[in-house]
């Protein structure tokens, strides 16, 4: 598998998702902001971080940069993209998936691991979950209070587009355990066609049992399966 | 020319700032305020003298870049 | 120009150092002269005040590749890796704009350390507050934090570590101190000695601005109808632009064309282009038109002195400007060649041509005043406590005023607003006694603390200083790291009053000792005087910051308990010394008598030995004993898991209070298997380690038989609901 | 009774905001933009139906919270 990595001015967790590529065996390319055409490749990560320091809104100038112009083009030829974090707020600023992340209900910026549970493990991101899993997963974000209109909603539930939800331990969702606001406890969704995957929580930091769990990597056998 | 442009959430869009300054507003004892939503705040010069097409430019910033349509609103205004 | 004896004042010099300007030039500078002499010559910058006592300081050391003097310290760490760390204060700012002097506190100690070459690895921080009740402290803890989280957050640097308190010392004066951590190659490491003649001078980073010109505004008030406009502006920090910069300078690294680089910290270009020059014996001419700038008409005064962030200065190699710029260009920073190395000796400053400024580089630097200023030694007050006298409380009772105090709560509030994860090496977050970093793509790790004891340091400086070094050191060796080397930052009061000059006096000398004795030298630092106001000063604060070295990293150890029925293990003798305690401050509201003693002999021998347990992997769990005694040590390993201890009371019959909430040095609590316990029996014996068994763990329960009994989850609800309703 | 604040930087401030905005509307080729700077935008209503008494709470409420007077200035406006 060929994976690529966007690098926007600002983005701070390309490198650590490029190490847990390189880790799954995929052959990744680093892919500067300012190209203007992408390597062939089965996947393009957008990664977590501040790019353009979010001084606007969160992804928004990174939105207009010239890479997404084929990062948009890929997407429709149906090649897999993945936005984490900062990556899911560009995403969603491009248009490529709808809805909108605003500021945390608490506003303040929050990173601590928490819990999410796998809603639909029969995507080409999440094959290797259980349905219904739970995983513990690190967030760190200041604006994941994910936000869309009624309709839109309801079509994510009927659909079966909720990748992931905020949850406790024993998988229950709840206010107590939304961290950021989100509707419906909302971590991650898919587009339509589901070859798009934007989440908050941060997959890469959970592949090495001497920093974290690995309750990440199945993201990334899924993909290579 | 010099232009300022208020951007605005949409009305059903949840303001998680707003809410929280109004709370703590009333906590501090402010009781009489009713409603506060917060939104941003551009200061625009353009080098641009004849006012309709000045306006035209600043439209362009908001619909390209400033504004995000999907939940918010702007105005525009001569200063 | 005339310069008037206000304008001299408002600029913070004293009428004989204004003198002594005179005679260096042989003859009166003009305002743009006498502004760089009052940037050079401040405390700050000059260490006037501390420079005799600094130099007492130990630092030297196998370990050590550059000590004191460069923008930051370097140890070496094994193959070819070494790890380049300092910490800074930031005071005064964040008193006045909590966020904003925050986060360029941040900001500014990164820099210190990526212009050495080193990838920033690890940020820590510091920070002290007046009393939770005092009308500010709210705010300005919420500033800070997230001007630290805002800073570390954005440019993508894990804060893993930290501490903050409460005293009242602080209501007027907070302290905000912050330290980076980076990893550099040991053959690619940069100075900031200036080399060769003709040299290109070049700016990167940000534009210049009004930003934090000091003196400035009152002087300029004497001369300018406009004064308002120009009143001194607060530093805004951009930590994206330095994400920027940072990326840039590493980048321009890799190649062989930067002579010396240093950036552009208090004094802005002015210290920048003296240090550079100084140290190299050049002289250095800039030509001020060509600076970015970015307000209007800004004066030669105010490029020269503004603090604006974000900015580097580079000598490069000849003929390399083009290539370098191209780096500069993809990043979209400034770049431009400002001006030249010379041999004059002098710094010249040209604006269009005209020459407005020309001072001997000597005059600034090494002409800079230095002061032995009186000091006195403090008299110990050898107050004995009697328990006796005091109103009786139940050990149950003070433990939970302990653990639900300001001082001890738990601080998630605070380092859940940190992003520590980022950059994927974090192995051991807040919340043990140092954080764990592995270096990337190795085995080995490092592990980070700091540490402060101020009231310690209050009521005998000389102890105190001792104290906190070992403190220090203890936290990294709790974590199973073998301690290397400091950085300190000395927060103290006014140094022209001679008691607070003895508290300096005396707290570096109980620094020297211990880091002379225990093989930890001091490799940099920062001194931060004058805190406090209307002749209220601060309690002496100084700051240890140490680092640690893991070898080979098999597991991150940390201080929760880990198993049902394993053995546990008081290392160090207790002696029941509750003299400045956090069981008779929070209970009693007392802060009399001495600190607890300092035995450096058993410090090492109890911190090395243990050293031996963690290597042998023998030590499940490990924490080391502080403010709040045994007891509160026992309850923060219970805390955050579903294990709590059975302890036995004392065999010897001792008072239980001073027992377990005495605060006796030296000391660490072990959690072994119970088939190990010959085996870490026989080590510490024969190292002569004096230990006790004082229990076993057990499920949910932390209890001490006959005494009380908590469940964990009471003791975690009593531990985090201070913030909580703050 | 409803009004709006504006809040914005001091002159001289750094304004790293308005500069990443200002940067990227260039590069997307509005180079007539001359300058462009961000503050921040409040709806607040109240309830108080003297105008002055309205315009004191307002104040107040900008002091104590909605502004950092070290670094901005700010404007209320009746809507
Ligand atoms: N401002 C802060 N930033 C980051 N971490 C902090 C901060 N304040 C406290 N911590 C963390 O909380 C834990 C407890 O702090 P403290 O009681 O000072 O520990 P110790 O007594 O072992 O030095 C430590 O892990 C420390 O790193
Ligand atoms: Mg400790």
């Amino acid at each position: 598998m060929k994976s690529t990595v966007i690098v926007f001015p600002g983005s701070n967790c390309d490198r650590d998702i490029a190490v847990a590529l390189e880790r799954m065996q995929f052959k990744n390319q680093m892919v500067w902001h300012k190209e203007t055409t992408l390597p062939k490749s089965d996947l393009i990560v957008i990664p977590g971080g501040f790019s353009y320091g979010d001084y606007l809104r969160s992804g928004a100038i990174a939105g207009k940069s010239l890479i997404i112009d084929e990062v948009i083009k890929a997407a429709k030829s149906g090649c897999l993209i993945l936005g984490i974090c900062n990556g899911f707020q560009i995403l969603t600023e491009t248009g490529l998936l709808k809805g909108t992340l605003l500021r945390n209900k608490n506003l303040k910026f929050i990173n601590k691991d928490i819990h999410i549970r796998v809603f639909n493990s029969n995507t080409k991101f999440t094959n290797k979950y259980k349905s219904n899993q739970i995983l513990k997963i690190n967030i760190a974000h200041n604006e994941g209070n994910y936000f869309t209109d009624v309709k839109h909603l309801e079509k994510l539930k009927s659909e079966n587009l909720i990748a992931f939800r905020y949850c406790d331990e024993k998988g229950n969702i709840n206010n107590n355990c939304n961290p950021n606001g989100s509707l419906d406890n909302i971590a991650g969704i898919f587009n339509d066609n589901k070859n798009i995957l934007g989440m908050m929580p941060h997959p890469e930091r959970m592949v090495d049992e001497m920093i974290a769990n690995k309750d990440g990597v199945n993201l990334f056998s899924s993909l290579i399966n | 020319m010099k232009f300022s442009v208020t951007v605005t959430l949409k009305k059903d869009v949840l303001d998680p700032q707003g809410k929280v300054v109004q709370n703590t507003l009333i906590n501090m004892g402010m009781d009489y305020l009713k409603n506060i939503r917060q939104g941003k705040h551009f200061e625009i010069e353009v080098d641009e003298e004849n006012q309709l097409e000045a306006e035209k430019k600043i439209d362009e910033m908001c619909k390209k870049l400033l504004v995000n349509l999907i939940i918010e609103n702007y105005k525009i205004t001569k200063i | 120009m005339n310069i008037s004896n206000k304008i001299i004042e408002n600029h913070g010099l004293k009428i004989e150092e204004f003198e002594n300007i005179k005679k260096l030039l042989k003859r009166e500078p003009n305002l743009l002269e006498l502004g760089i002499f009052s940037a050079m010559w401040n405390e700050h910058c000059s260490y006037k005040s501390s420079r005799i006592h600094l130099k007492k300081l130990p630092t030297k050391g196998k370990q050590v590749i550059q000590g004191p003097g460069e923008n930051a310290g370097v140890i070496d760490i094994g193959d070819n890796d070494a790890i380049v760390f300092k910490i800074e204060s930031h005071n005064h700012p964040s008193y006045i704009e909590p966020y904003q002097g925050a986060a360029t506190g941040v900001g500014g100690i990164l820099r210190d350390v990526f212009t050495m070459g080193a990838r920033p690895i690890a940020l820590l921080n510091s920070i002290h507050f007046g009393s939770p009740e005092h009308a500010k402290t709210k705010s300005l803890l919420n500033g800070v934090v997230s001007g630290i989280g805002g800073y570390g957050n954005c440019i993508g640097i894990p804060t893993v570590a930290g501490e903050t308190k409460f005293n009242e010392t602080y209501n007027e004066n907070i302290l905000v101190n912050a330290m980076a951590v980076g990893h550099a190659l040991k053959d690619k490491i940069f100075y900031s000695k200036a080399k060769g003649l003709n040299k290109s001078v070049v700016y990167v980073g940000s534009k210049t601005g009004r930003d934090g010109i000091h003196g400035a505004s009152m002087a300029s008030a004497e001369f300018d109808e406009n004064s308002e406009e120009k009143k001194p502006t607060v530093q805004v920090g951009d930590p994206f632009t330095e994400k920027l910069l940072m990326e840039a300078c590493l980048e321009l690294m890799k190649d062989n064309s930067i002579i010396s680089i240093q950036d552009m910290g208090a004094a802005g270009l002015t210290s920048s282009s003296v240090e550079m020059a100084s140290k190299g014996g050049l002289g250095i001419e800039l030509e001020l038109e060509k600076i970015p700038c970015r307000e209007e008409n800004m004066t030669p005064y105010e490029i020269m002195l503004s603090e604006s962030q974000e900015r580097m200065l580079i000598i490069l190699e000849d003929g390399k400007e083009l290539e370098a710029k191209k780096i500069f260009d993809k990043w979209d920073l400034d770049f431009v060649v400002i001006g030249k190395t010379t041999k004059t000796n002098n710094l010249t400053l040209k604006y269009n041509n005209k020459t407005e400024g020309e001072i001997p580089i000597e005059a600034l630097a090494s002409k800079a005043p230095l002061y032995d200023r009186k000091w006195i030694k403090k008299k110990p007050k050898k107050i004995e406590i009697n328990l006796k006298d005091l109103k009786k409380i139940k050990i149950e009772d003070a433990l939970i005023k302990i653990l639900s105090s300001p001082n001890h709560s738990n601080k998630s509030w605070i380092t859940n607003q940190y992003d520590q994860s980022v950059m994927c090496d974090t192995a051991l977050k807040s919340g043990s006694d140092a954080a764990i970093i592995r270096i990337h793509n190795k085995d080995k790790a490092i592990a980070v603390s700091v540490d402060s004891s101020a009231n310690y340091c209050k009521s005998h400086p000389l102890t105190g200083g001792k104290q906190i070094v070992c403190e220090n050191w203890r936290n990294l060796i709790a974590v199973g790291a073998k301690p290397l080397a400091i950085t300190n930052c000395l927060n103290f009061g006014n140094p022209e009053n001679k008691e607070i000059m003895g508290e300096f006096a005396e707290c570096l000398e109980g620094i020297k000792e211990a880091c002379e004795f225990l093989n930890y030298p001091v490799v940099s630092g920062n001194v931060s005087f004058y805190n406090g106001t209307n002749k209220k000063n601060i309690y002496p604060t100084p700051v240890i910051g140490g680092v640690g070295l893991i070898k080979k990293l098999k597991y991150p150890l940390n201080l929760n308990f880990k198993k049902e029925n394993s053995i546990l293990i008081l290392i160090g003798k207790t002696f029941g010394h509750l003299e400045q305690s956090c069981f008779l401050k929070e209970n009693y509201s007392l802060n009399e008598g001495m600190p607890p003693e300092i035995n450096l002999l058993n410090e090492k021998n109890n911190g090395e030995s243990l050293l031996k347990l963690i290597n042998e992997s023998f030590v499940l769990s490990c924490h080391d004993i502080s403010s709040g005694g045994l007891i509160t040590a026992l309850a923060e390993m219970s805390i955050n898991t579903e294990f709590g201890a059975k302890i036995q009371k004392p065999k010897k019959l001792t008072n239980l209070l001073r027992y377990f909430f005495g605060e006796d040095q030296a000391r660490y609590v072990i959690e072994i298997e119970a088939i190990n316990l010959s085996k870490v029996e026989k080590i510490l014996k024969d190292n002569e380690v004096y230990y006790e068994n004082i229990g076993h763990t057990q499920k949910e329960y932390f209890e001490i038989e006959g005494e009380l009994k908590f469940s964990n989850k009471d003791l975690f609800k009593i531990n985090n609901e201070w913030y909580n309703n703050y």
